[in-house]
């Protein structure tokens, strides 16, 4: 078990013949995701010839998912069509949309997370590296080379930092259930709570590591969740207790606004939850082994 | 990306909100003449994208044109939190003078996931200040991007700040315009503080904010044109035409990360063991030499930097060619400032043996890295010292 | 018992100092509802001098329902400002909020309802009479004079034809648990099927009148709920029998556009769902007693 | 409120639709100066509000201006449905000639509460016959208001309608494009047909349906100018000025009543006992004595009425009050035409008793009133008939 992503996870890919689409494809499907169709409108009909597979092409989403029985698929399109994409999945159903495009502006996310809200549809990002399951599906961009099958686990809004702490991880022997990046946008799908729900009540994970960062509320949040819901036990990084105030730092959301989003905050609102901070990301799997 | 004042306050006035009669200055002689024509009384404001300019002297009440231009003498080349003015507002005072300040703003609640509208009758004040001390103070209401700002919003906001019910509908009017133009153009921020009440009863954006998503600034390419170019250091303006997030910083010890979380936790972690980080550095994907040579410039360009720490993840990229990547782009840049290699991740340990090979001091974590750093950069700084004293 | 008002009902009234506001709150006020309050924005702390009360006056509905308790409200204000109207009482979580209001834009009202629909807020109307409880109390502008207590419940889009059944009904002895009036325009709160619902459930309510017209295919989706979900009798009429396509009768909503919307279809549906269907308002009397 | 065709287009012009070149004539010597402009070639299309101008002769080719001005000269004058021909629009013909002729339209779908966009390869032709026969050749989209046409939304329709994929591009450019101004303008309906690609393959609005939402001509003066006066009998635009809807039928018994569902019971009770309503009129609230004038003038412009139904239901206005009023406002009209009242709520006995008082006829349900109006209708015809014979 492990959570949103598995061997049983049918995926489609939005915008598979560009160049970051082409790429990631085939490393998911050597990686051993079932890939079971593209989405690029105006190319339907035509195949993606990939390193180890062929995968059908598609004008739409609705009628890719009709065709191949898919359950979630991934957006690798620019960022002035990655909006249309995320509400296309959500149109067509698919219970799971992971968006990796970044630099979407605030005002149409908000749109599409309000259209989302509707729907039956769980979205993971934008500006995020996906999730991976070791051992049962990758979707996105995390390595899959650094990762291992085991119980812990993960969730952060940050990309080579979570590589960092995952690989660690593995170098220690100690396996993950599912990785999760959220993404670094203000305004995103899946947050930090959505997703230590799922990691609780799953069975075949032990404990989580969480990694934050300034800007937003989001691990405040997180750590009222872990004192009221959770009972497994949870160990955070936050990033960025050295970053200037009113400057954004490299993510969009990664910004303290006066006092808010500060990283002091945030840490301390999860020691007070009980959760374990690092203050150094080596450490972490040390508080955890 | 942030506005001027100047040019916040003429958006505003795009979307209806009354602001004060005025023009921009280069020099003294500019200062004067705009003064001449608003009646004589002005007052002459440093733009500068930073706040606190008024404690520093650049806002300054002129009764005539002689004291504009002598105010705008003053004002101009100032520095302003390292900033230089290079140019002055020359505004009319509130007519018949202020009643009251006020506070109103435009932003997105990240939890509520919506615009909300902010306003405060404790105006003229550091918002954040009134925050903390009289949270009572300000209120609130979100606004549904299909209904926009609603007349009962205004109403409740008006009522809460006290305002004198023959001003609720210029209210109203106010912060219906001030939420268009935030939506128009995709503002993340848009602020007055002060909104006054002049002494004609009428309100008026004595000052203004804005703060402009920068995902968006490609379908608003007027607001893109609105950049003070001059503003900006230099770095960060090289670093953004090369695709590298760059931020300069106050610190000794430079460092290039690819991956923003990444780089934000190397500058913690430097600080942890003693130094001072002197940038933020996001160099994205895949650290080819160009973008290394670019970053270590712009870094070095930094007379502050002591040493540099190289926090580089092999993820898709493997940690060998990463490797490679540095050595190449060492070669076409000549320092004596030390240099410390952390690579992790894919091939990690075949990289750290071609820099170890080429001399370069190596790490294999980030403890050990930022320990090494601070190490070689205070290292570095004794020896200059020493060396300076020497000459 | 009945639906949705009763003696328990303390009413709020949006626009209580207009000529509309000012008279029908008076026969409200007669008729026995509590009106605890009124709403005019800038009139705060003022009274409304009723004839039989004096109702104090708030610049918002939040502020007035936080004072009296409010459960209800009705809105007496020009087009340009209803929506608004619509939109602060249910902002301030009012459970039911009546808008009697003619000639708002459908684009309004698309967005009117569809932040309604985020909310728990029950609409009825705009452009319609309001609704009455005998014994309980009124909520609109239907004469007090003409309704009498008893069981059949009656839901209509139309005024003065609801107001012809229900006397008719009155002056033969067959009194009425509520009468709803939801209006005549095209995008509405609650429509047919919302009503027939409480009814259904409404062990005060024997049997139902249901009252349609031409336009739109509410009626037809009464037909369909009427059959799936309820035991009650139901009796209906269709006004629009002989109105041309293509105009507007009068209301917004009443309009047979090319072949859909026509009474015809309406009554066929009705008719199949075990509705008796009167070809003549005088008929439903006979009908039901 | 519906447009010409010629102005729908104009304003889906205004949103980026592409449509032919033309002007409008008034006179055949204009529509011959349109067809010169043009070079020549044109279709000299009728200007009226309804349908059915192609099969009543008011849409013809000109293969040069001497037979645009020749069919301009046939088609001014024409009546089509009772309705006059005033101006021809001539417009240039698709360049290229027509490959293919679609259909596309926006309108609101009540039951979804969302607009929605209707389009077919099946265009050209009666779309309700399409919808009828062939449903499976219609398809359609919703839009949410707060995201707009979506990019995914035209690929799919453009899909199932076969386009060629080369025309997608323009084709999401359209629909966005008719949604905007269906929006912009508070639209009930904006309907494409003909959407033709032309031999040039583009795409092209050659023909234009537009419905205004009544309820929005007071935020939107621009369309309520729009209204072409002179195609509205003028018995509707009095209605409309004094506040009484009033709709022309084609039948004999002429009706007032208060309240629109209850008019319309009215009629269909009128043809229940064998009479035609002649009208629909509410005449709304109060039933006040020279409200009552005015609609019963306007009743009786019409030559075919034969008699007169008055049914009122008085609620909040007493029958006694409203019986007053019509007597009052019977004062001031001369005429033979026979007229039942029928009065039901309160106080209604005492108001009929009024009317016997003044030998009116009266009834106390609306069966018999109307049952009494077919009557005297049909008598007064007779009687008519027999005087002309007598004559």
């Amino acid at each position: 078990m492990s959570i949103l992503v598995d061997k049983n996870t049918r995926l489609l890919v939005q915008g598979i013949t560009g160049r970051e689409g082409t790429f990631h494809t085939n490393q998911m499907i050597a990686f051993g995701t079932t890939v079971v169709g593209g989405v690029v409108p105006g190319k339907g009909g035509q195949s993606f010839e990939g390193e180890g597979a062929i995968v059908p092409i598609f004008d739409s989403v609705r009628e890719a998912a009709e065709a191949t029985g898919a359950n979630a698929s991934i957006i690798f399109v620019p960022a002035r069509f990655a909006p249309d994409a995320m509400v296309e999945a959500a149109d067509a159903g698919l219970p799971l949309v992971v968006c990796l495009t970044e630099h979407i502006p605030v005002l149409e996310m908000i749109a599409v997370r309000a259209y989302l809200d509707q729907r039956n549809t769980r979205l993971i990002g934008p500006n995020c590296p996906g999730l991976i399951t070791p051992g049962g599906a990758k979707v996105g961009i995390i390595p899959g080379s650094i990762v291992s099958p085991g119980h812990v686990g993960l969730v952060s809004r940050s990309g080579t930092l979570t590589y960092e702490v995952v690989y660690a991880l593995t170098q220690r022997g100690i396996g993950q259930s599912t990785c999760v990046g959220i993404g670094g946008d203000p305004i995103k799908g899946m947050d930090f709570i959505d997703v230590l729900r799922l990691f609780e009540d799953d069975p075949e994970t032990s404990e989580v590591i969480m990694i934050g960062e300034i800007g937003g509320n989001a691990e405040e949040q997180a750590a009222a969740f872990v004192r009221e819901h959770m009972r497994k036990r949870v160990t955070a990084f936050i990033a960025g207790r050295t970053a200037p105030a009113g400057r954004r730092m490299g993510h969009a959301g990664a910004i303290v606004e006066g006092k808010s989003g500060t990283a002091e905050g945030k840490i301390a609102a999860l020691q007070a939850a009980g959760v374990q901070v690092a203050d150094n990301p080596d450490r972490i799997v040390e508080m955890i082994s | 990306m942030n506005l001027h004042e100047y040019q916040a306050k003429r958006l505003f006035a795009e979307h209806g909100i009354p602001i004060p009669r005025g023009e921009v200055a280069y020099t003294p002689e500019q200062a004067r003449e705009i003064a001449q024509s608003l009646g004589g009384r002005a007052v002459v404001k440093a733009q500068v994208l930073t706040g606190g300019r008024g404690k520093a002297g650049g806002v300054k009440l002129a009764a005539n044109p002689n004291e504009a231009e002598a105010h705008a003498a003053n004002i101009l080349g100032m520095k302003i939190k390292g900033l230089t003015v290079n140019k002055v507002l020359v505004d009319e005072l509130a007519p018949g003078g202020i009643q009251q300040e006020l506070y109103l703003a435009v932003l997105i609640d990240r939890g509520r996931r919506r615009p909300m509208v902010m306003a405060s009758a404790a105006g003229g004040m550091d918002i954040e200040e009134v925050a903390d001390k009289t949270p009572e103070k300000i209120h609130t209401v979100h606004i549904d991007p299909n209904l926009g700002v609603r007349g009962f919003q205004t109403t409740y906001l008006a009522q809460r700040m006290g305002l004198p019910r023959e001003l609720w509908r210029q209210f109203q009017d106010i912060v219906t315009g001030l939420y268009n133009c935030f939506k128009a153009n995709d503002a993340s921020l848009t602020e007055i503080n002060p909104l006054v009440i002049t002494g004609e009863g009428k309100l008026m954006a004595l000052d203004g904010k804005f703060s402009v998503d920068d995902n968006a600034l490609a379908r608003q390419p007027r607001l893109a044109d609105m950049r003070d170019v001059e503003e900006e250091p230099l770095t960060e303006a090289e670093a953004r035409r090369t695709g590298i997030t760059f931020i300069q910083l106050d610190g000794n010890i430079g460092c290039m990360v690819n991956g923003a979380g990444l780089a934000m936790a190397t500058m913690d972690i430097i600080k942890l063991y003693g130094g001072e980080p002197a940038n933020f550095l996001d160099i994205g994907g895949g650290a080819r030499a160009d973008q290394v040579a670019t970053a270590l410039r712009l870094i070095l360009s930094d007379a502050k930097v002591e040493a540099v720490l190289f926090n580089i993840f092999g993820g898709i990229t493997r940690g060998d060619e990463v490797a490679r990547g540095i050595l190449t782009a060492l070669e076409q840049i000549d320092t004596d400032v030390p240099m410390v290699v952390r690579l992790a991740g894919t091939n990690a340990e075949e990289g750290l043996a071609l820099l170890a090979e080429a001399d370069m001091m190596t790490a294999g974590t980030l403890s050990e890295a930022a320990q090494k750093a601070v190490a070689a950069g205070n290292a570095a700084a004794a020896a200059k010292a020493t060396g300076k004293r020497a000459s």
